[in-house]
């Protein structure tokens, strides 16, 4: 397991290689990449600062990934998040899962990213022509972590 | 008690403190009291952690409800929902 | 849309930056790697022979992309099939899905692999320590399949 | 009418061809039908293509039922149901 916050920028091939490099059990290596985008909700983005609770945000991030080995046949699970400076095409966070089988790579991969984006301690504050503001959580990421529970 | 109370993203910009030493009474063991004193102080503070306000709170790095007991010597954290990913 | 069966590796990393790449919109890459497993079915696997309908696939897999591409909003996509003889730890296959936003990406992404499993032309030949034996396909393939229809 | 039918993988190796020219008489339209003329060869034919076994079908490369259409000139692929990815 392999969880990292860090304002580089890292390679996510790489990592996925990294991750079912020398276990010929892994068959299945589900991943996400989130990336800055340059418009959102209606405004154009110029640049991303990142902040996050440095004390916490590791802890987290490996309480869900623990949470997701409970729930999954995982092998191995690499998490990167970057926090600072980000422009549009950057990437922002890396998920990757390695199974056995497929179904249990991809749910544990959202799984993931869906408790990420509700229970880790990452903040987005946007830098637009209109001026400078804090990303609000929608409504849909609250959503979507709840129907793990179901 | 002593408590260790941190503020990040908009929260930390609106009331203008990162990180403060917050002293309750002894006794007082629930993250919605330190939320009722730092609400007593009134302006921007009641405001912003006023009861229908959207924020969430930790306990010594762990996600926490309002009930959530702290004890003297805990690190309590007050923020926004959080936006990564 | 890149579609590609191919005898030769490729490099996932490479393919998802490309996917990406010069698209600003792009919020969400969600990928998936499939690899050859040491052991199947109770056997270990030395290696396996991946045969396919030349005249069929691309038009398959095309077909699946495109089936995706109406049902959510996506913005590119890359499928990459290996054929011919694998062994242990070798990629088969890359479904990489390019979207605004991470739902879509990885339900469209999942998609794109169920059906490839029960739909486009390729057969498994494995090698084991007890002889040659053509891959079955497994119930719960179609059971997978079957769930984004109801 | 003339197709052209080609087998895949077990099916291609039990049934000893990979590809072949069949005449249907004119007026068979159905995958149905051109089985029930494979079958008829008996042996490994009436084995392999039995109603109970698990094959698939495409015509002109597109995966196709039994009640499929087929016309002359078409292409007709029988194989055992699929496992790549």
């Amino acid at each position: 397991m392999k969880i990292l916050v860090d304002d580089k920028d890292f390679d996510a091939g790489a990592e996925i290689t990294a991750l079912r490099a020398g276990n010929p059990q892994v068959g299945a290596v589900a991943s996400f990449v989130g990336l800055v985008r340059d418009s959102n909700a209606g405004s154009n983005v110029d640049s991303m600062t990142l902040e996050h609770y440095p004390a916490m945000t590791q802890r987290a991030l490996g309480a869900i990934v623990a949470k997701a080995g409970q729930r999954w046949a995982l092998l191995d699970v690499t998490v990167i998040h970057r926090v600072g400076e980000l422009h549009p095409g950057d990437q922002i966070v890396l998920v990757a899962v390695a199974s056995s089988h497929r179904a249990d790579a991809f749910a544990a991969c959202e799984f993931i990213m869906d408790y990420l984006k509700t229970q880790a301690p990452f903040w987005k504050k946007e830098q637009t022509p209109e001026g400078p503001r804090w990303v609000e959580q929608r409504a849909t990421d609250e959503q979507a972590a709840a129907r793990w529970t179901e | 008690m002593k408590l260790k109370v941190l503020y990040f993203a908009r929260l930390r910009e609106r009331l203008g403190v990162a990180e403060e030493t917050v002293e309750l009474p002894d006794g007082m063991g629930m993250v919605a009291m330190l939320l009722d004193v730092l609400r007593a102080r009134g302006g921007v503070w009641a405001e912003e952690l006023a009861a229908g306000k959207n924020f969430r709170a930790a306990v010594n790095q762990d996600m926490a409800g309002m009930e959530a007991p702290i004890e003297d010597g805990d690190e309590v954290a007050i923020f926004p929902p959080v936006t990564g990913g």
